[in-house]
C-alpha cells in the first residue's frame, strides 16, 4: 500500500502551468530523489503536498487519506481542517534555507513543535532533541543560536527539527544548495544516515551522486512534468528521453572538466 | 520674561510640574497598554486576506493619520453627546483618543515588522504542524519586537510629548501646569523646566529602548 | 446641581468651567490653587446659596462643547458679552465692565491711537479685541494684526520691538503690569470697541439657573460683596 | 455647536481657510526643503568617525526629540533678543525652528538607510576607485531615498499638521484660522474644515510617495 | 620584474593574528591561484591590497611603488591619497556576492567608474561597456536591472564592471561560491577566456579543478600562513605538508563518493 500517492495533480500561477499532470506514489520506506532543471517544478511538487500551496487539479493522498474531499464546479474542495493537520503532521520538510527560528536556541528550535503540537512536556521533548542532535554530530550545540552555528550545521538542525515531529514521510528540497562546497558532505552524511534506517524520504537535488547513491527511485521533472521515472541506474545511467540526457551531460561535463584532484 | 527666580521659588515650580507629571504619566502608560496589543490587531487586519476588514483598516489609519489628534480629542470627548447624548469622564475620553491614535501608528510599525521576517519561518513552522496563532506568537512576534524597537522608540518618544494635548478637555498634566504658571508668572521659565521634564522622560525611553535592544542582542536577524 | 439634572435637591455642586490661566479672572496661583476675581465671586454665591463650589478648567476652544454636553453648569471667565454670544447662550447680567486698550513699551513715541496707524498690533487669537479690531475702520489703517495664541507671547514680543503694541482689555493688562512691575504705556482706544462687559454664561434655555445665580449676584452686589471683591483685584470698583 | 451651516457660510468659511493654506504649504515646503539636506548632513555627522562631531551630533538629536517643537520654537524666535538684542522675521523663526527640527528626525531615518546598504556595494565602488563623495552622491543616496520613503512618508505627514504650531508665535496659518473662527462662530464645524483640509494634504502625500514608491520600483533592494 | 610583492604582511582582529608574516610575488601575466580551508585569511590578504583593510606590519609593492611609506613607533605610515588611489585603480576586484549596484542597469554598473573615475565620455565608456558584454556572453542584457540576472549573469556583469577600470591585475574572491551548480560553468568558462589573454590575475577558489586548470602557480593558506607554494602539479598533485594533503583529501573524498554520473 502506497504511503503517498500523487494523482494527476496540476498548478498554476497566474496563467502559467507550472505542475502538469503529474502522478507517482511512494511506499513505506522507498527513498525517491527528485531532479530537473531549474524552474521544472520541483520545489511547487513539494510544497503542494506539504499544503504550503494549494493544488488546482488532482489529489494527494497521505496513509490512505485523501487530501481533495470533492470537486465542484472544477475547483478543489480541501479536506477539513484537522484532518489536513494530521495529513500535515505525518510530512516533515526540510528548506533549502534552513529556516531556523533564528530566536530561538538550537534544542529550542527542535522542541518548540513537539511541545507546541504534539504536547510532550520538556523533559520528553528535550530528551528526544538531544538524542537527535547527537545523531546530527551537533549534541554540543544545543545552547546556542542559529546565526553562531556554519551552515551545515544548521542545516542538520533543521533536520532534526523536522524529525522532532516523528513524520512518516520527509521532505528535502536541495539540502544542500545553499552550503558553501567544503559544507556540503557533513549533510550528505546524515542524509546517508536516514537513508540507511530505510526512512521514506523524497529528496530534490542537485547532486547527482546522491541520487545514485541513496534513491530506490530517481523521478526527472520538466517544464512540470514527470518526464523519466526510474531506478538510478535506468534514469542517470542510461537515460531514455533526450531532455534527461542534455541534462545530464551538463552536469558530466563541468565535472569532467574541473573534476577531482586526485 | 527671563527674569531670576530664586531657589525657593525655583524648587516649588519643580514641585508643582512634578505633582502634574503623575497625570503625564499615566496617560503615557495607560497609552501604551492598550495601543500595543491593539496595533497588533489593527497590524493584523491590514494584512489580512478579506478585503473587507483590511479595507476598513486603511480607512482608519488614514483617517486617524490623516487628522490632527487635537481634533480627534474632540470628536471622542463630544462625539457620543451629540450622537446620543451620553457623556463620560475626560480622562477615560483621553486614554481612548489617544490610544486610537497612537494604535494607528503602533499598526503601521507592527505590520513592517511582521512583513519583514522571512516567509520562510513561517513555512517551516506551518510544516511543523503548528498553528497560525502559535506561529504568531511564538515564532513570528518575538523576532517582530526585536525588528521594531528603534521604530517604536521614536513614537513612544513623541509620546511622552503629546500627553501635554490632554489639556486640550481640561486633563491638567504637567505642560499645562507649566504654561499657566507661565502666564501666571510672566514668565518661560516654567515652560524650561516642563522641557527639562521631557528631556528626562525621553531620556529614560531612550534607555530602556536601549536596554531592550540589548537584552535581544543575543540573536541576529536573518 | 452639576451635571445635566441641574436642580435635583440633593446634589448641591455649582460647577463653573473656566480657562484656568486667564488672570485676574481664573488662573493657577504658585501654589497651582485656581484663584482670582472670579473664582472670589463664585465662592461668595455659593456660600449665600448653599452650593459646593466646583471649579472646572477646561479648554477654551470647546467651552460651547462642555457647556452644552452638561459637564459645567456655565462659563464664568471673564465672558464678556457679544450680540453672537448673548444669541448663543442664556447669560446673567453684566457684574464687571472694563474697555480696551492698548498696552505698548515705555519708551514707545506713540502718545495717541492714531500713532498706531502703520503699526504692527497684537491681539490674542480669537478674542473679542481680534474680532473688534478686524470689524473696525481703525484696524484696516494698522500696519499688521497679529494674532498670538496667549499674551505672554505676544508681550515678550513687544519687548524685543517685533510689534508695537498688544491691544487688549485694561483689566487683563493692568492686572499684569502691575503684578509684574512692567512699566507699559497704556493708550486709550476709541471707536474700536465697545466696552467688555462681563457675564456669567449658561446653555440657551437654562434660564431658571440663570435667574437663581443673577439674584444671587445682585444680592452680592447690593450687599457690597461685589465692590469689596473687586477692590481686592484691581484697587477699585469695577462691577457693574 | 453642529448646527447647520448654510452653504454660503461653508464656502466662505472654505475659502478663508484655503487662504490660510498658502502659509501652510509654505511652512510645509521651505521646511522639506531646508530640512532633507541638512538632515543627511547631520545623518553622516553622526556616523562620523569623529568622536566629538558624533558626539556632539548625538546630543543635538537628544536635544530636539527630547523636548517639544513648542518649545524649540520659542527659543529660536525669542532666544537671540535675550542673548544678543537681535530680532529677526518671525516666518525666518518658524522655518529654522521646523527645519532644526525635522532634520534631526529626517536625519535618523537616512542614518537607518545607509547603515542598510550593504556594505560590498561600498566596497566595491572603491575597488573601482571611485571617491567617498562618489560613492555617496552616485551609489548610496539612490538607494537611501528608496528604502528610506516609508518612514519618511510618516514624517513628512506629521509635519502637515504640525504646521499649525506656527500659530505660537504669530504666524497665521490654516490652522489658526480655523481655531479663530471656531472661536468667533461658536462652532467646531471651522475645525472639522480644517482636519478636512489636512486628511486632503495628506492624502496628496501619501499618493506622492506611492508614486515615487513604484518610480523606485524598477529595481529590488538587496 | 615583480607587478605585485606582499612583503611580510600581517594583519590582526583584535588579538586574533589573521595574516601571519604572508609574503609572495606576482610577475605580469602570472596566474596565482590561493586555496585553503575557510577563515585562513584568504579574503583577508586579498582586503589588505585592494585597500579595503589595513594591514598592520609589512607592506605591500604593487608597480614598483610601496604602500607603506615608513614606519613609525611600530605602527605602518601609509602613503599619500594620491598614489594610495593610483595603486587602487591598478588592481580590479570581483567579490563573491557579486556586489552589483542594484539601482543601476548593466549598463550603467559598467559605465559609471570610468566615466566619474576615468573621466571617459559616456559613448566612449559605453562602447568599451558593450565589447566587455560581449566577451561575457551577455550582451543582450545591457539595459536590464542585476535583480533580473541570474546569479551566473551577475558574476560575469561584475567581472566585465572590473575590467571597466583596465585594472593591472585583477583579484577574485571564490567567483563562483555563491552561485547554483548549474550556474558555475558560465563563469567558469569567462573565467578560463581571461587566463587565455594572460592577464594577471589572482584567484581565490574552491574550485580544485579551476586551479589545477588555469593556475600558473598555486598558493595553500592555514591560519593566517603560506604553508606551500608551487605549481599546481606541485601543490595540488603532489602536495608536501601534511595539512594540505588533509585538505585536499576532504574534497577528493566528496568528488569521489558524489562524482560524475558518467
Ligand atoms: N509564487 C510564485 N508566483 C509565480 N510563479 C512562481 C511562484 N513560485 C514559483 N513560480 C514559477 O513556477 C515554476 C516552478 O518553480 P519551482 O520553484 O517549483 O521550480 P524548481 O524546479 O524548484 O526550480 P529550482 O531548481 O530553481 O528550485 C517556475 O517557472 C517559477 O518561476
Ligand atoms: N571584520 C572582522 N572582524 C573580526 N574578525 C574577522 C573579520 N573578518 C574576518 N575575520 C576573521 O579573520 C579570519 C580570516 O578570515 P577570512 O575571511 O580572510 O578567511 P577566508 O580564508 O576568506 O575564509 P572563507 O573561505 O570562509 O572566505 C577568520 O578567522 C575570521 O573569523
Ligand atoms: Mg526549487
Ligand atoms: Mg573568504
Amino acid at each position: 500500500m502506497a504511503i503517498l500517492t500523487v494523482q494527476k495533480v496540476s498548478k498554476y500561477y497566474e496563467k502559467k502551468k507550472v505542475l502538469d499532470d503529474v502522478s507517482f506514489s511512494l511506499e513505506k520506506g522507498e527513498i525517491l530523489v527528485i531532479i530537473g532543471a531549474s524552474g521544472s517544478g520541483k520545489s511547487t511538487l513539494l510544497r503542494c503536498i506539504n499544503q504550503l500551496e494549494k493544488i488546482d487539479e488532482g489529489n494527494i493522498i497521505i496513509q490512505e487519506q485523501k487530501m481533495i474531499r470533492e470537486v465542484k464546479k472544477g475547483k478543489p474542495i480541501y479536506e477539513k481542517k484537522d484532518k489536513l493537520e494530521k495529513m500535515n503532521l505525518s510530512c516533515g520538510m526540510v528548506f533549502q534555507n534552513f529556516n531556523l527560528f533564528p530566536h530561538l536556541s538550537i534544542l529550542e528550535n527542535i522542541t518548540k513543535a513537539p511541545m507546541t503540537v504534539l504536547k510532550q512536556d520538556r523533559k520528553t521533548a528535550e530528551q528526544i532533541a538531544n538524542q537527535l542532535l547527537i545523531k546530527m554530530g551537533i549534541e554540543n550545540k544545543s545552547d546556542q543560536y542559529p546565526c553562531t552555528l556554519s551552515g551545515g550545521q544548521q542545516q542538520r538542525v533543521s533536520i532534526a527539527r523536522a524529525l522532532a515531529i516523528r513524520p512518516e514521510i520527509i521532505f528535502m528540497d536541495e539540502p544542500t544548495s545553499a552550503l558553501d562546497p567544503e559544507l556540503i558532505g557533513e549533510v550528505l552524511k546524515v542524509i546517508e544516515e536516514l537513508a540507511k534506517e530505510k526512512r521514506t524520504m523524497v529528496i530534490v537535488t542537485h547532486e547527482i551522486g546522491l541520487a545514485e547513491e541513496i534513491a530506490d527511485r530517481v523521478i526527472f521533472m520538466d517544464q512540470g512534468k514527470i518526464i523519466e521515472e526510474g531506478t538510478p541506474q535506468e534514469v542517470i545511467g542510461n537515460p531514455k528521453q533526450k531532455r534527461t540526457r542534455e541534462f545530464l551531460t551538463r552536469y558530466q561535463k563541468k565535472q569532467l572538466r574541473f573534476g577531482d584532484g586526485s | 520674561m527671563l527674569e531670576k527666580m530664586n531657589i525657593d521659588q525655583l524648587l516649588n515650580l519643580v514641585k508643582l510640574l512634578g505633582s502634574g507629571m503623575g497625570t503625564t504619566l499615566q496617560i503615557f502608560f495607560l497609552t501604551m497598554l492598550f495601543a500595543i496589543p491593539f496595533g497588533i490587531i489593527i497590524a493584523l487586519a491590514k494584512n489580512s486576506k478579506n478585503k473587507i476588514v483590511a479595507g476598513i483598516t486603511k480607512l482608519y489609519i488614514l483617517l486617524i493619520r490623516g487628522t490632527p489628534l487635537m481634533l480627534q480629542i474632540i470628536f471622542v470627548y463630544f462625539g457620543p453627546y451629540y450622537l446620543c447624548q451620553i457623556t463620560y469622564d475626560r480622562f477615560t475620553a483621553i486614554i481612548i483618543a489617544f490610544v486610537l491614535n497612537y494604535a494607528a501608528y503602533f499598526a503601521e510599525i507592527f505590520r513592517t515588522g511582521i512583513n519583514s521576517i522571512p516567509k520562510g519561518q513561517e513555512e517551516a513552522a506551518f510544516t511543523l504542524g503548528m498553528k497560525k496563532s502559535q506561529i504568531f506568537f511564538s515564532i513570528q512576534l518575538p523576532q517582530v519586537i526585536k525588528r521594531i524597537l528603534p521604530a517604536m522608540s521614536n513614537e513612544v518618544i513623541s509620546l511622552t510629548k503629546t500627553t501635554s494635548l490632554a489639556q486640550i478637555i481640561g486633563v491638567t498634566e504637567m505642560f499645562a501646569l507649566a504654561q499657566k504658571q507661565a502666564s501666571f508668572q510672566f514668565s518661560i521659565i516654567p515652560l524650561c523646566v516642563a522641557g527639562v521634564f521631557y528631556l528626562i522622560m525621553c531620556g529614560v525611553v531612550t534607555l530602556a529602548f536601549h536596554q531592550a535592544e540589548k537584552k535581544l542582542d543575543y540573536y541576529k536577524i536573518v | 446641581l452639576g451635571g445635566k439634572n441641574a436642580k435635583t435637591e440633593e446634589a448641591k455642586t455649582f460647577t463653573i468651567g473656566l480657562d484656568d490661566s486667564f488672570p485676574p479672572f481664573g488662573f493657577r496661583n504658585e501654589n497651582n490653587e485656581i484663584v482670582g476675581l472670579d473664582i472670589d465671586i463664585a465662592k461668595a454665591l455659593c456660600e449665600k446659596k448653599g452650593w459646593e463650589l466646583k471649579v472646572q478648567p477646561i479648554s477654551w476652544a470647546a467651552k460651547e462643547q462642555e457647556i452644552d454636553s452638561g459637564n459645567i453648569d456655565c462659563i464664568w471667565n471673564g465672558f464678556g458679552l457679544t450680540p453672537e454670544r448673548e444669541e448663543k447662550f442664556t447669560v446673567t447680567d453684566v457684574y464687571v465692565s472694563s474697555t480696551n486698550k492698548f498696552f505698548t513699551k515705555a519708551d514707545s513715541s506713540c502718545q495717541k491711537q492714531d500713532d498706531f496707524k502703520g503699526k504692527k498690533i497684537a491681539v490674542q487669537t480669537g478674542s473679542i479685541q481680534q474680532a473688534d479690531m478686524e470689524k473696525s475702520e481703525f484696524g484696516k489703517e494698522i500696519g499688521e494684526l497679529v494674532q498670538y495664541n496667549d499674551y505672554l507671547t505676544a508681550l515678550m514680543d513687544l519687548e524685543t520691538g517685533r510689534i508695537d503694541a498688544v491691544f487688549m482689555s485694561e483689566i487683563s493688562g493692568t492686572y499684569i503690569k502691575t503684578s509684574k512691575n512692567k512699566d507699559y504705556k497704556i493708550i486709550d482706544s476709541e471707536g474700536i470697541s465697545e466696552p467688555n462687559r462681563d457675564v456669567v454664561a449658561f446653555k440657551k434655555g437654562n434660564t431658571e439657573l440663570k435667574d437663581e445665580v443673577n439674584q444671587a449676584l445682585n444680592e452680592l452686589k447690593q450687599e457690597g460683596k461685589l465692590k469689596e471683591i473687586s477692590e481686592k483685584w484691581f484697587g477699585e470698583d469695577l462691577t457693574r
